[in-house]
C-alpha cells in the first residue's frame, strides 16, 4: 500500500521533534543529524509522491461531536503536492544551511526540535483534510513560530516579538474560527472534498449570499493573520528577531504562505462570494503598495526582506482576490525559492559581517563573497522581475489578471512592481558595492559549504523556476492567463527596468540615506498606533480595553481607551474590596437583581 | 384569630431580611455570624409551617438536618473567628481585608 | 481477607448492588480508620497517615475501576442514585483528592506537623461529593453539600498561624454561609410550592404550576447556592481571595473537585426537578455564564499573584462550563463532561506545579516564578502545558474542551455567546502566557536560581497529570466516546 | 401606559416613606428633653457601671459549651427515633440497627476529642 506512505511526512518529523525534546537533548549533534534526516526523508517522499501519483491514503476516524464525525485523512491534489514540495524542499535545504548556521550556538537541539515541530505542523496544515484538522496544525504552527521567533529569549526585544506574533495570529484565528464554525452549520460538513461536492452540486449557492460571505470573510481572517495581511501585518517585520534560518522558512517561505494555500484550498467556496473576493483583493492590493512604500525606507537588512515579503504575500492575495488562485500559487512556489534564497543569503552576510544587520554599515562585500555575491544578484533579479527569471513569470502572471479584471487594481500592481526593483537594487547596491563602512564588514569572509550550497541551489531554482509548467500544470487550478496582452508585459519590463535604473543611479557610492520619508521610516506609525491603543503589553488590560474599545466603537477613541482602561481598573479595585461584608453586599444585590430580572417577566 | 401559612409565611421573610440586613450592616464577624444563622432560622420556620399545612413529615425532617449543620457549621464557624481575632486582635470585617484586588 | 477484596473490587455483574458496598460508604469507614488511627498510634509521626491517606485513594481509585457500569439503580427510597453520570463524576472526586492529598504531602513544612487531619478532611469531603453526584432529594442534597462545605472552611483555614489563611477561611465562611441561607430558602419555597422534596415527584408537581412566580424564585435561589459553589459571578466575590489564602492544595481542591460537585449538583437538579422549567433555568444559566467569562477574564488580567490569577482563571472556566450547560443538548452534556475532566488535569497539574515550588520561590507572585526556566525547566515545562491547555492551545486537551462547546453552543443557535466566549478566549491568553513568560524570559530578581529537586513520586505525580493532559487531547475522541458510552450507559 | 408604572409609583413613594421617616423621626425623638451625661449612661437612675459592660471570659468556656452543643443537638435525631421506635423494631432490626451505627460514628467523635486534650480543664 504506497498510499501509506505519505504518512511518513507527518510522522518523521513529530518523530525527530519528541525525541529530540525527550531523550536527545543533551547530544546536540545528535538531535541535529535526527532533525536533518527527518527533513530531508520527508522531502524524498514528498518527490516520490510527485512523481509516482500516488493516491491519498484511507482516512482514520478522530473525533465526533453533536452527531458529526471527523476523519483524520490527507489529501494529496495537485495543489498539496506542490505546495509539499515548497515546504519540504525549501526546508530540507534550510536544515542543511542551519547546520552551518547555528553550529555554534549552545541551543543547539532546541533550535533542531522546534525546526522539526515546524516541518510537522506545516506539512500538517497542507495534508489536512478538513477544516478542523487544519485549524488545529494551523495553532500548531502558531506555536512553534512562537517558540522559534523567541529562540534567543535572553533578548526581550525577541520574547516580546514572539508575543506579538502569538497574540495577533489569535486575533485572526479567532476569526478563522467563527468562519469554521458557520461553515459547518451551513453545509453541515468541514470535509473539503465534501465541501467541493456541495459547491458543485448548488447546494452552497443555495445558502444566503450574507451568511457565505460571513464565513468567507471569516476564514479569511485566518490568512490575514497568518499571512501577516493588513491590519495584522505588524508581528511580522518584529518576527525577524529570531535567527535567520527561520526568517527563511517560516516567515519568507512556508508558514506566511499558508493562509494564500488556504485560500486556495477552499478558493471553491471563496468565488462564490463576490463580495469577499473584492475585499480579498483590495486587501491584498494594498498591503502590496503599502508595505512596498515602508520597505524603500528600512536600514536593517532583515527588515527591507520582511516589508517585502509583506508585500508580495499582499500580491498573492490580490491574485486570489481577483479570481485566480493559480497566479497565487505560482507565485507563491517561485516567492518561496527567491525569498529563501534572499534571506540565507542576507544571513550568510550577517554571518560574515558579525552579526551586524544594518546595511549602512556594509558595503563592498561583493568582492569578499563571491558566492553570496552572486547568488544574492540572481535572487534580487527575480524579485524585481528581470525577464527570463522565475520571478517576472509569476509576477506577469498576476499583472495579467489585474490587467483583465480591474485596472485600478493593476496600476496599484504595477506601481508595487516598480518600488520592489527600487528598494532591491537599493538594498543590493548599498551592500554589496561600495567600500566597507564597518568593522563587521571589513573582516568579512565566505561562509562554509553547508550555508553556500542550499544559495547555489536556490539560485538555481529561481532562475528556472518560471518554467516548471510541470508546477502550475500540477496545480489543477483555474485561473491562469493564456493571453499576454502587451500592455502588462511590456509595463513589467518597463517598471523593472525604471525601479533599478532609478535604484542604481540613486545609491551609487552613497554613503548615507539620500531620501527620507519620515513617515515611511517610520513605518506608517502603524506601531506607534498599535502602540498608543493596544499593545501596551505590559498592561494588558489596557490591551483588552483598547481591543474591544477598537472593535465595538471603531477605534476612534485613542483618549478613550486609556480612561476605560483605569476605570475597568478602579471598578474591579471597587468592588474586589477585600471586606467580606462588602462581597455579601455585592452577593445579596446579585440575588436581588436576578430575582428581579427573572420574576419581573 | 388561627394564625394561616401565611403568618408563617410573613414572619419567616421578615427573619430573613432582618438576618440580611444585619449580614450587610454590622461590622463585627460574630454579629455577622448571628445574622447569618438568623437566615437560616427563617427557612426553619418556613419549613415548620410548610410541614403543618402540606401534611408532610419531609419539611420538618429537613429543619432537623438544617439545625444540626447549622450547629456543625457555627463549631467551625466560631472557631476560625476566634482564631482571627486572637491573630489580630480585632473581628472588625473591615480590618480584615489584607487579600483584595 | 477474601471476602474484603470481592467486597471492594466489585464484580461487574449484574446482581443487586447493597447499600454497604456503595463506594461512599467505604470512604467515610476509611477517613473514620484513619481518625482512629491518627489519635490511637503511640508515637506522632505525621508521614505515616499521609501515606496511608494516599495509599488508600490510590486503592478506592483502582477499586472505581470494577464498578459496576451500565445499570442503573437507586438507594435508600430514592434518595442515592447510582448511575454512569454518579460514577463519572465520582472518579473525577478521586482523582481531585489523590491529588490534593499528595499535594498536602509536600505541604509538610508549613506549620502543620502533629495535625493530621489535613490529610484525613479530603476523604470526608470526597465522600459528601461522592454524595452529591448521587443525590435523589433536596434532604441528602443539602446535607451532602453542607458536609463538604463544612470540611472545606476546615481545610481553608487550616494554616491557622498564616494570617491569609485565616482570612481566607473567614471570608468563605461567612460567604458560604450567606449562600447557604439561600440555598435553604429556595429549597423551602420549593418544597411549599412542590409538596416534597424528593426529585422525581417535584418534577411532576412543578411541572403543572411553572408559571407560578414563587417556583422561579426557588429556582433563582437554589441556583444562586450552585453558583457560589460553582464561583460563578456574581456569587464567584469570594474565590479570588480565597484562592489566593488558602493552602496551595487546598485551592487545587476547591478549583477542581468543589466545581465539579456543583456541576454535577446542577446537572442532576436539571435532569430531575428543574426539567419542567428548563427555559427559566437557561435564562440565569447564560446570565451567569456571561457574567462569569467578562469578570473571571478581566479580573485576572491585572493579577500579579499566579494563585490570584487561577482564582479569576476559575471563575471563568466556570462560565465556560455554564454555557455548555444552558445549551442544554445531549452532545453539550457530553463536551462538559469532557471540559471538566480536561480542566481537572490542567488546573490539577498547574497547582501541583505552585504547591512544589512555593516554598522554593518563596511566594506565589509572578515575579517570583522568574527563570524558573533556567534553574528548573522541567518543572517549568509542566507548568507551561497546564497553562497552555487552561488557555485552549490545542493540541492540549483544554482546546478540544473549548472547541467541543463552543460547537454546541453554537449548534443552538446562540451566536453571540460563542463570540463573547471567543473574545474572553483570545483575553485569557494574555494573562497565562504573562506566567509563561516570567517562566522563560525574565531574569530572576536577585539573580538566585532556584535549587533543590522534588521527590520522585512528587515528580511522577505532575508527570502523569502532564501526560493525561496532553493524551485526553490527543484522542479527543476515543475519550469522548468512552464518556458517551459511561454516561449514556451503553 | 401610566398604569404599568403605578406600581414602581407607590413602591418609590413607600421607599421615600420609610427613609425620611426614620431619619426623621430620629432627628425629632432624639431631641426630645435636654442632653446630659446622666442621660446617656446606661442606667439613668441607679448605680454608676463599673468596669468593662462585657468582661472576657476564658475560651475555654467556649470551647466547652460548642462541644457541648455539638453532642447535644445529636438529640434531636434520637427524639422520632424514640417516638417510632416500638412499632417500627416489630417489622424489622434495621431501625435499631441505623442508630446504633450513628450512635457509633458519634462515639469515635467523642474519643476523638477526648484524645486530642478538648477536655482537659487544666491545660
Amino acid at each position: 500500500m504506497p498510499e501509506k506512505y505519505w504518512w511518513l511526512i507527518l510522522v518523521l518529523p513529530l518523530l525527530s521533534a519528541a525525541s529530540v525534546a525527550l531523550v536527545l537533548r543533551p547530544f546536540r549533534a545528535v538531535s541535529m543529524g535526527v532533525s536533518l534526516l527527518s527533513a530531508w526523508v520527508s522531502f524524498a517522499v514528498a518527490l516520490w509522491g510527485f512523481w509516482s501519483q500516488a493516491g491519498s491514503p484511507e482516512s482514520v476516524r478522530w473525533m465526533s461531536v453533536g452527531g458529526l464525525s471527523f476523519q483524520f485523512g490527507l489529501v494529496t491534489d495537485g495543489l498539496a503536492k506542490v505546495m509539499l514540495l515548497v515546504v519540504t524542499g525549501v526546508g530540507a535545504l534550510i536544515h542543511l544551511f542551519s547546520t552551518g548556521y547555528m553550529s555554534e550556538d549552545p541551543g543547539k537541539s532546541r533550535f533542531f526540535g522546534c525546526l522539526s515541530l515546524f516541518m510537522f505542523s506545516m506539512s500538517g496544515v497542507v495534508l489536512s483534510d478538513n477544516l478542523a484538522m487544519t485549524f488545529v496544525f494551523w495553532e500548531l504552527v502558531g506555536v512553534s513560530s512562537y517558540l522559534l521567533i523567541g529562540f534567543w529569549f535572553e533578548k526581550p526585544s525577541a520574547s516580546a516579538a514572539a508575543n506579538k506574533a502569538f497574540i495577533v495570529n489569535r486575533i485572526g484565528d479567532f476569526g478563522f474560527m467563527i468562519g469554521i464554525l458557520t461553515v459547518w452549520s451551513l453545509l453541515g460538513s468541514l470535509n473539503y472534498t465534501q465541501l467541493q461536492s456541495f459547491a458543485n452540486d448548488g447546494r452552497v449557492a443555495a445558502v444566503p449570499a450574507g451568511l457565505l460571505t460571513v464565513a468567507v470573510l471569516g476564514l479569511f481572517c485566518g490568512a490575514v493573520g497568518k499571512s501577516a495581511q493588513v491590519p495584522l501585518h505588524v508581528w511580522l517585520p518584529d518576527a525577524m528577531e529570531g535567527p535567520t534560518p527561520v526568517s527563511a522558512l517560516i516567515h519568507a517561505a512556508t508558514m506566511v504562505a499558508a493562509g494564500i494555500y488556504f485560500l486556495c484550498r477552499v478558493f471553491f467556496l471563496v468565488e462564490l462570494s463576490p463580495v469577499a473576493l473584492s475585499v480579498i483583493a483590495g486587501i491584498g492590493g494594498l498591503t502590496a503598495i503599502f508595505a512596498a512604500l515602508i520597505a524603500t525606507q528600512q536600514d536593517d537588512i532583515k527588515r527591507v526582506l520582511a516589508y517585502s515579503t509583506l508585500s508580495q504575500l499582499g500580491y498573492m492575495v490580490l491574485a486570489v482576490g481577483l479570481g485566480s488562485p493559480a497566479a497565487g500559487m505560482f507565485h507563491l512556489t517561485t516567492h518561496a525559492f527567491f525569498k529563501a534564497l534572499l534571506f540565507l543569503g542576507a544571513g550568510s552576510l550577517i554571518h560574515a559581517a558579525h552579526h551586524e544587520q544594518n546595511i549602512w554599515k556594509m558595503g563592498g562585500l561583493g568582492k569578499k563573497m563571491p558566492v553570496t555575491f552572486v547568488t544574492f544578484a540572481i535572487g534580487t533579479l527575480a524579485l524585481c522581475g528581470c525577464p527570463f527569471l522565475s520571478g517576472f513569470y509569476s509576477k506577469d502572471a498576476i499583472l495579467i489578471v489585474a490587467y483583465e479584471t480591474n485596472r485600478t487594481l493593476f496600476w496599484v500592481a504595477l506601481g508595487t512592481a516598480l518600488l520592489t526593483s527600487f528598494y532591491m537594487t537599493r538594498l543590493f547596491v548599498v551592500s554589496f558595492l561600495g567600500e566597507p563602512r564597518g568593522d563587521g564588514a571589513a573582516h568579512a569572509h565566505e561562509s562554509p559549504w553547508a550555508m553556500t550550497l542550499p544559495l547555489v541551489v536556490l539560485a538555481l531554482l529561481s532562475i528556472v523556476g518560471g518554467y516548471g509548467s510541470a508546477i502550475t500544470g500540477a496545480l489543477g487550478l483555474q485561473g491562469l492567463p493564456h493571453t499576454h496582452p502587451m500592455a502588462a508585459v511590456g509595463g513589467s519590463v518597463a517598471v523593472f527596468v525604471l525601479g533599478s535604473l532609478a535604484g542604481f543611479l540613486v545609491y551609487r557610492g552613497a554613503k548615507e540615506e539620500k531620501i527620507t520619508f519620515k513617515i515611511l521610516k517610520s513605518k506608517f506609525y502603524v506601531d506607534e498606533i498599535y502602540e498608543v491603543c493596544v499593545v501596551r503589553a505590559s498592561d494588558a488590560i489596557a490591551a483588552v480595553v483598547g481591543w474591544m474599545d477598537t472593535w465595538i466603537i471603531g477605534g476612534v477613541m485613542v483618549r478613550g481607551v486609556a480612561l476605560c482602561a483605569s476605570v475597568t481598573g478602579q471598578v474591579f479595585r471597587i468592588m474586589q474590596a477585600g471586606n467580606v461584608q462588602v462581597y455579601a453586599f455585592w452577593f445579596a444585590l446579585g440575588v436581588a437583581v436576578m430575582l428581579y430580572w427573572m420574576m419581573g417577566r | 384569630m388561627i394564625p394561616t401559612l401565611d403568618h408563617y409565611l410573613v414572619l419567616s421573610a421578615l427573619v430573613f431580611c432582618i438576618g440580611l440586613a444585619g449580614v450587610v450592616m454590622r461590622r463585627s464577624l460574630i454579629v455577622i455570624y448571628m445574622s447569618l444563622e438568623l437566615m437560616l432560622t427563617a427557612s426553619i420556620i418556613a419549613l415548620a409551617a410548610f410541614s403543618r399545612f402540606n401534611q408532610s413529615l419531609d419539611g420538618q425532617v429537613l429543619v432537623f438536618f438544617i439545625i444540626t449543620v447549622a450547629a456543625a457549621e457555627v463549631a467551625v464557624g466560631l472557631a476560625i473567628i476566634v482564631a482571627l481575632f486572637r491573630q489580630r486582635k480585632t473581628s472588625h470585617t473591615d480590618e480584615i481585608a489584607w487579600l483584595k484586588f | 481477607m477474601n471476602t474484603v477484596a470481592t467486597t471492594l473490587f466489585l464484580q461487574k455483574s449484574q446482581e443487586p448492588m447493597q447499600w454497604w458496598n456503595l463506594p461512599e460508604v467505604w470512604w467515610i469507614f476509611v477517613g473514620i480508620l484513619l481518625l482512629l488511627l491518627e489519635m490511637l498510634r503511640p508515637r506522632r509521626n505525621s508521614a505515616s497517615i499521609a501515606k496511608a491517606s494516599i495509599f488508600a485513594f490510590a486503592v478506592m481509585l483502582i477499586a472505581s475501576l470494577g464498578w459496576p457500569t451500565g445499570l442503573e439503580t437507586t438507594f435508600f427510597g430514592g434518595a442515592y442514585q447510582w448511575d454512569g453520570l454518579a460514577i463519572f463524576f465520582k472518579r473525577i472526586f478521586l482523582i481531585a483528592g489523590l491529588a490534593t492529598t499528595w499535594m498536602m504531602r509536600k505541604c509538610e513544612a508549613q506549620g502543620i506537623q502533629g495535625r493530621d487531619e489535613f490529610y484525613i478532611l479530603p476523604w470526608f469531603a470526597v465522600a459528601a461529593m461522592g454524595f452529591v453526584s448521587s443525590v435523589g432529594d433536596f434532604v441528602t442534597g443539602f446535607v451532602s453539600i453542607e458536609l463538604l462545605t463544612v470540611c472545606s472552611y476546615i481545610m481553608v483555614a487550616f494554616y491557622r498561624s498564616d494570617r491569609f489563611s485565616l482570612e481566607a477561611g473567614a471570608k468563605y465562611l461567612v460567604i458560604g454561609a450567606l449562600s447557604t441561607a439561600f440555598l435553604v430558602f429556595g429549597i423551602t419555597i420549593l418544597f411549599g410550592t412542590g409538596g416534597s422534596l424528593r426529585f422525581d415527584q417535584l418534577a411532576n408537581s412543578l411541572a403543572s404550576g411553572h408559571q407560578d412566580p414563587a417556583v422561579t424564585m426557588g429556582v433563582v435561589l437554589v441556583l444562586v447556592g450552585v453558583g457560589f459553589k460553582l464561583a460563578a459571578a456574581p456569587f464567584h466575590w469570594w474565590a479570588p481571595d480565597v484562592y489566593h489564602g488558602a493552602p496551595t492544595p487546598v485551592s487545587a481542591f476547591l478549583a477542581v473537585a468543589s466545581k465539579a460537585a456543583a456541576v454535577v449538583f446542577l446537572l442532576r437538579l436539571l435532569i430531575g426537578p428543574f426539567a419542567p422549567l428548563w427555559t427559566q433555568c437557561q435564562q440565569v444559566l447564560l446570565a451567569l455564564a456571561g457574567a462569569s467569562l467578562l469578570v473571571g477574564n478581566l479580573g485576572a488580567l491585572s493579577q500579579r499573584d499566579v494563585k490570584r490569577v487561577m482564582g479569576y482563571s476559575s471563575v471563568s472556566h466556570a462560565g465556560f462550563i455554564l454555557l455548555g450547560i444552558s445549551a442544554g443538548s445531549q452532545p453539550a452534556m457530553l463536551s462538559v463532561c469532557y471540559y471538566l475532566l480536561a480542566y481537572t488535569l490542567a488546573t490539577l497539574l498547574v497547582f501541583g506545579v505552585i504547591c512544589g515550588m512555593i516554598d522554593k520561590t518563596g511566594g506565589s507572585l509572578m515575579r517570583q516564578f522568574n527563570g524558573l526556566a533556567q534553574s528548573r525547566p522541567g518543572v517549568a515545562w509542566l507548568m507551561t502545558i497546564g497553562m497552555l491547555s487552561l488557555a485552549g492551545i490545542p493540541p492540549l486537551s483544554g482546546f478540544f474542551g473549548k472547541w467541543f462547546i463552543f460547537a454546541s453552543v453554537w449548534q443552538e443557535g446562540m451566536y453571540v455567546m460563542v463570540f463573547l466566549a471567543g473574545f474572553t478566549a483570545v483575553a485569557s491568553l494574555f494573562y497565562y502566557l504573562a506566567i509563561v513568560r516570567h517562566m522563560f524570559f525574565e531574569k530572576p530578581a536577585d539573580g538566585r536560581a532556584i535549587s533543590s529537586g522534588l521527590s520522585f513520586g512528587y515528580q511522577l505525580l505532575l508527570v502523569v497529570l502532564a501526560v493525561a493532559t496532553v493524551a485526553v487531547g490527543l484522542v479527543p475522541g476515543a475519550v469522548q466516546r468512552a464518556i458517551y458510552a459511561l454516561i449514556f450507559n451503553l | 401606559m401610566m398604569q404599568e408604572y403605578f406600581a414602581a409609583l407607590v413602591q418609590v413613594a413607600a421607599a421615600a416613606v420609610v427613609a425620611g421617616g426614620a431619619l426623621a423621626a430620629s432627628v425629632i425623638l432624639g431631641k426630645i428633653g435636654a442632653r446630659s451625661k446622666a442621660k446617656d449612661t446606661p442606667y439613668e437612675c441607679g448605680l454608676n457601671p463599673e468596669g468593662n459592660s462585657n468582661p472576657r471570659f476564658s475560651v475555654k468556656f467556649y470551647l466547652i459549651a460548642m462541644l457541648f452543643i455539638l453532642f447535644d443537638i445529636e438529640i434531636v435525631f434520637l427524639y422520632p427515633w424514640a417516638v417510632v421506635y416500638a412499632d417500627m423494631v416489630k417489622e424489622s432490626w434495621v431501625i435499631f440497627g441505623s442508630m446504633a451505627l450513628f450512635q457509633l460514628i458519634l462515639a469515635v467523635g467523642f474519643v476523638y476529642e477526648f484524645k486530642k486534650g478538648a477536655l482537659d480543664w487544666s491545660r
